[in-house]
């Protein structure tokens, strides 16, 4: 009995890293711009599309997860710089409004470019390996893998370079960071192309799970904004942490009562910022003019 | 040095300053009084970039600075340090201070850490410190540290005396001349008009975004138009 | 007393904004408070509309307000304006003057729905005519240079007929002439039998018009008195103004 | 006659003349019929993100409630038609109660998250009772019968939702110019300085989150006994998505624009054509940015523009 724990625990952490990434990149736009990015997972739908052509080339495996990054990363700017920066000034509902509609001209121009039937998408590494009692898809330990090492590059990012303390500042006082000749627009075209590179990652890795088609997305990206909530919104770290605590309380769960597997996390959201305004991890603001 | 004419500048549609001509010599502290509202502190986002002149021109030693951005601004060596200081509460003193220096590479860098930390050894004993946790006089002397930290060769002030006890705020002036000895010219917005006259070689005076007064700091001291202008009588 | 401070303390984190300060505003007359930024002055006012958590008592009519929420201060008499203009911007000036009738015209939701309406135009005239906005009242605020919206700010807050109004630095950004003006309206307010507390930089309005002053800094109350009194008060001198002043 | 009188007649004439000239194509009448449902949501949407600025990412699922609570009522109850709208309406004015309160201590972005997350769980939660079909849906719902007159054909159908539409439209527009609008627009543009000026904030944002649902909780039964069948994928959060979509592109704000663009968002598929289908909602997540960047009144804004060019010339 203890051992289906293990093994539950085991795949319930490879799909909250997935949760966690997506909800990093959420969090990492939301603090450095203050901007609730909703065409986060679609951009990784869109860039997951183009990887299904590039290995119908016979591209190798590991170029084509590459090239969906740096498609990523491309994006991401672009977007940063032609749709959000212009913006930036006016209001924060606006924002959320246009990133609502890019998740549509992402979707629309994926349906219409790529057909909207489903494709099936072959995962990396198809085999199972046991460690001790769990048994654990290889992709899945790819994905804990992979998403451990970024989780630790992110925070070297963060911390230790001039752009990731610069990012750190621009989320605190934008105008302060502004006054001092940090270049902040720089800085959150980079940002905004990490969560981008990030968004085709999570959207190459989890793919096989389900079938290619412009809405698979959507259900990962409504957790990974509830991880992000639960997070706090303002904690890379937490994001992260919420993320994983997510997939796995969502795995035994759905174990137990698989009709409540959707509903769960969604009710858990509900329920936590009714009680905690800010979520679990964020810190309290005051009121003041 | 720096030198501004006929400069008109503002928010969106809102017109604050009206047609203000200026300039700072080398080696000079220049102090800008005037009341809340006055268009001081809308004079220096206008001066770093933060804010685009709507008409007239300000040019640092011959150079336009009209269309540059507040990073090219920096690098031309005119360096802020706003209202309410701005200090990042959640990085640390020296993480700060490394913002300050964003040009700079490595060497160089450690080469100003080293430097600011002489002049102001209370930072380095907090160097680890969040921001946040300073205290209020720290928090200015992060400011004013941090406004060194790019090297300027004219620094840019914005209210360093705000919310700072009567020590601290000598204190604070106190830093201030020796930053001229040691060969900075400085522009100094400032409400505390006495202290601000007292340390500046020259001043002057705004009124609803017009130049209403300017003059040697010892003149304008002792001067009656000062006292109706500033204090409104 | 129309306001009663009693020992009034507010504390932000580690930071105390207002230490203990006490002072009383009487029936029909001009109150100025001032001192330098960062004194605590707008703070007094935030914690009147309960916007800030304070300890003490602010009594108002021999109410201790604590207990009322901040909208139903209107209802009660109390109304104020901003240090930085807050104004319905995608609203036109006559919808922003009526937002301060909010709670003193009733309706309801069924009603409204059925599109009765509600009769202000005597209260609007008469608030407009005082100000001298009237040409402006159906434009939208957004249209609108600085110091007529200064003004639509205080007709908002006018509208209501309140018992005492809370006035932050009404004169800041007017020009010389507009500050004549509003020197002339808040003696208005007052002959009306308002009672006025005012935050104000501007020494040539408080000084002319104020009938006492309470001076602040570093939270503390640290004078009082009539303008002659405070202007000759050494402490006031050193903290505030600089430099002695001959009035 | 004011001229804007005189428009408002002619468009009139227009809605009321329109399925006779159409008569012998239903299917177009039909879309028309959708078009009126859909608007009548955008304007709920519109009440509460326009006038109020709240924002709600789960408004799809307060039609379901609307659509599956009169549906049910008909069918396995035995309800009167009209009994069981006003039931949905009132179902759904209390979900909208529900949905409100958090809306008092969550701003921004954790209220869309909030509402987005309720939105999808009760989409969800349909799919998995049996008394609404589940996953199968629920088909053949009867059509209207009101005092004992059903309303079987298109043109029958257009004409009741017409009356419908008018009258929602008419008393949001009242709501909206009355003290009570004047309070949530005060409340959109500076909270904090409308509760000083003595508006009881959580009242008035809890009251736009009741109305906002209760008419699409109309919206939403007036959809079941049209379209005679739901499905619990319709009202996902795809919709709630495109809803709020077609409200910013219409025009936030205005009162016609919620129609407008829900217009626009049925039509255009259909002009592009039905193979580029795909395209026309990508041309609508542009149609969003634009609106947002340049065209804050959406649709609506570039007919107000005209109309001011059209009274400088006249």
């Amino acid at each position: 009995m203890f051992d289906i724990y293990l093994t539950l625990i085991a795949r319930g952490l490879s799909t909250g890293a997935i949760y966690g990434l997506t909800a990093m990149g959420i969090v990492l736009i939301f603090q450095t711009n203050n901007i609730l990015n909703w065409a986060q997972g679609n951009a990784g739908m869109f860039i997951t599309y183009l990887a299904f052509f590039l290995l119908a080339l016979q591209l190798p495996y590991p170029l084509v997860i590459l090239l969906a990054i740096i498609a990523g990363a491309i994006m991401g700017g672009l977007v940063e710089k032609y749709l959000i920066r212009p913006v930036r000034e006016k209001s924060r509902i606006g924002l959320l409004m246009i990133t609502l509609g890019l998740a549509m001209v992402f979707e629309g121009l994926a349906a219409f470019i790529f057909r909207p039937f489903p494709r099936n998408f072959e995962p990396l590494l198809k085999g199972s390996i046991a460690i001790g009692p769990i048994t654990l898809g290889q992709q899945d330990v790819l994905v804990i893998v992979l998403s451990t090492l970024i989780f630790a590059s992110l925070f070297l990012i963060l911390y230790r370079t001039k752009i990731g303390i610069g990012a750190r500042g621009i989320a605190e006082d934008w105008y302060g960071a502004r006054v001092l000749g940090v270049p902040v627009f720089t800085i959150s075209l980079i940002i905004w192309s990490i969560s981008f590179a990030l968004s085709g990652l999570v959207g190459i890795l989890i793919v096989p799970r389900f079938a290619l088609e412009p809405h698979f997305m959507l259900p990962i990206q409504v957790k990974a904004f509830s991880a992000a909530v639960l997070g706090g919104m303002n904690s890379v770290l937490g994001a992260a942490v919420a993320g994983l605590l997510l997939g796995v309380m969502e795995n035994i769960i759905a174990f137990h009562f698989p009709y409540l597997q959707e509903s769960f996390s969604l009710v858990l959201v509900v329920i936590v910022l009714l009680f905690l305004p800010t979520g679990l991890f964020g810190k309290k603001t005051q009121r003041r003019f | 040095m720096l030198k501004i004419e006929a400069l008109v500048s503002g928010y969106a549609h809102l017109e604050i300053l009206h047609s203000i001509n200026l300039k700072v010599e080398k080696g000079e502290i220049v102090s800008v009084l005037g009341s809340n509202g006055a268009g001081k502190s809308t004079l220096l986002r206008t001066i770093s970039g933060i804010l685009k002149p709507w008409k007239g021109t300000i040019t640092f030693e011959g150079k336009l600075l009209n269309d540059l951005d507040p990073i090219q601004i920096v690098k031309h060596g005119v360096v802020q340090v706003p209202e309410g200081r701005h200090i990042f509460p959640g990085l640390t003193v020296k993480e700060n201070l490394l913002l300050a220096g964003y040009k700079f590479g490595k060497i160089e860098l450690s080469e100003r850490y080293d430097s600011v930390y002489t002049m102001f050894p209370v930072l380095k004993e907090r160097e680890k410190q969040l921001g946040g946790t300073l205290s209020g006089g720290e928090q200015q002397m992060l400011a004013l540290a941090r406004g060194l930290m790019p090297k300027p060769t004219l620094l840019l002030l914005d209210e360093p005396s705000l919310g700072l006890a009567p020590k601290l705020v000598t204190l604070i002036f106190k830093t201030l001349e020796r930053f001229r000895d040691e060969g900075l010219t400085i522009l100094l917005v400032e409400q505390n008009a006495k202290r601000a006259l007292e340390i500046s070689n020259r001043a002057y005076i705004l009124a609803t975004g017009y130049l209403a007064l300017e003059g040697n700091s010892s003149d304008l001291i002792s001067d009656q138009n000062v006292k109706r202008l500033y204090l409104g009588r | 007393m129309i306001l009663q401070v009693k020992d009034l303390t507010v504390r932000f984190g580690g930071l105390v904004a207002v230490n203990k300060l006490s002072f009383d505003v009487k029936p029909s007359t001009i109150h100025g408070l001032i001192g330098p930024n960062g004194a605590g002055k707008t703070t007094v006012f935030n914690s009147i509309f309960k916007l800030v958590p304070y300890n003490g008592n602010l009594i108002y009519k021999n109410i201790d307000m604590g207990k009322y929420p901040t909208h139903s201060l209107v209802n009660m008499g109390i109304s104020r304006t901003f240090q930085n203009l807050s104004i319905f911007y995608s609203m036109t000036v006559k919808e922003n003057i009526l937002v301060g009738l909010h709670s003193k015209k009733s309706s309801n939701l069924i009603k409204d729905t059925l599109g009765y309406k509600i009769n202000s135009e005597k209260e609007l005239l008469e608030v407009s005519e005082l100000l001298n906005i009237l040409p402006y009242l159906s434009v939208y605020a957004m249209f609108l240079p600085f110091g007529i919206l200064k003004m639509v700010e205080l007709a908002r807050a006018l509208i209501s007929k309140p018992q005492l109004i809370l006035l932050d630095e009404p004169g800041a950004g007017l020009n010389p002439a507009e500050k004549e003006r509003l020197k002339e309206i808040i003696k208005r307010i007052k002959e009306m039998g308002i009672s006025v507390l005012m935050v104000e930089h501007d020494m040539g309005i408080i000084m002319n018009i104020s009938d006492e002053i309470t001076v602040m800094n570093f939270g503390e109350k640290i004078s009082a008195g009539t303008p002659e009194m405070v202007i000759h008060d050494l402490k006031v001198i050193e903290a505030y103004l600089g430099e002695e002043i001959h009035a | 006659m004011k001229k804007s009188t005189l428009i408002s007649l002619l468009l009139l004439a227009l809605s009321l003349v329109l399925p006779i000239v159409l008569s012998e194509r239903p299917s177009l009448i039909a879309y028309l019929n959708l078009i009126m449902i859909y608007a009548l949501s955008a304007q709920g949407l519109n009440l509460l993100l326009g006038y109020a600025g709240q924002v709600s990412l789960g408004h799809a699922a307060f039609m379901a409630i609307g659509g599956y609570t009169s549906a049910i009522l008909v069918m396995q109850f035995g309800f009167n038609n009209i009994f069981s709208i006003i039931s949905a309406i009132l179902l759904t004015g209390f979900c909208g109660l529900f949905v409100g309160f958090p809306s008092l201590r969550l701003s921004g972005f954790y209220l869309a998250i909030a509402t987005m997350a309720l939105g999808t769980a009760s989409a969800d939660i349909i799919k998995r009772l049996s008394i609404t079909g589940g996953d199968q849906g629920l088909r053949n719902i009867p059509p209207l019968n009101i005092f004992s007159y059903e309303f079987v054909s298109e043109i029958q159908k257009y004409y009741l939702l017409l009356i419908i539409l008018l009258i929602v439209f008419i008393l949001v527009k009242n709501l909206v110019n009355s003290r009570s609008g004047r309070a949530l627009r005060a409340i959109r543009d500076a909270e904090l300085t409308a509760e000083t000026m003595g508006i009881n904030i959580a009242y008035y944002k809890v009251v736009a989150f009741v109305i906002s649902s209760m008419i699409a909780g109309l919206s939403g039964a007036l959809y079941a006994h049209t379209i005679s069948y739901l499905h619990p994928v319709n009202f996902g959060l795809s919709f709630s998505i495109e809803l709020l979509a077609m409200t910013i592109v219409g025009g936030l704000a205005t009162i016609w624009g919620p129609l407008l663009g829900v217009l626009f968002w049925v039509f255009l598929p259909r002009i592009i054509g039905a193979r580029m289908e795909f395209l026309a909602t990508a041309f609508f997540g542009i149609m969003v940015i634009l609106s947002i960047r340049f065209f804050p009144r959406g649709l609506s804004e570039i007919i107000f523009r005209l109309e001011r060019k059209l009274k400088l010339y006249s």
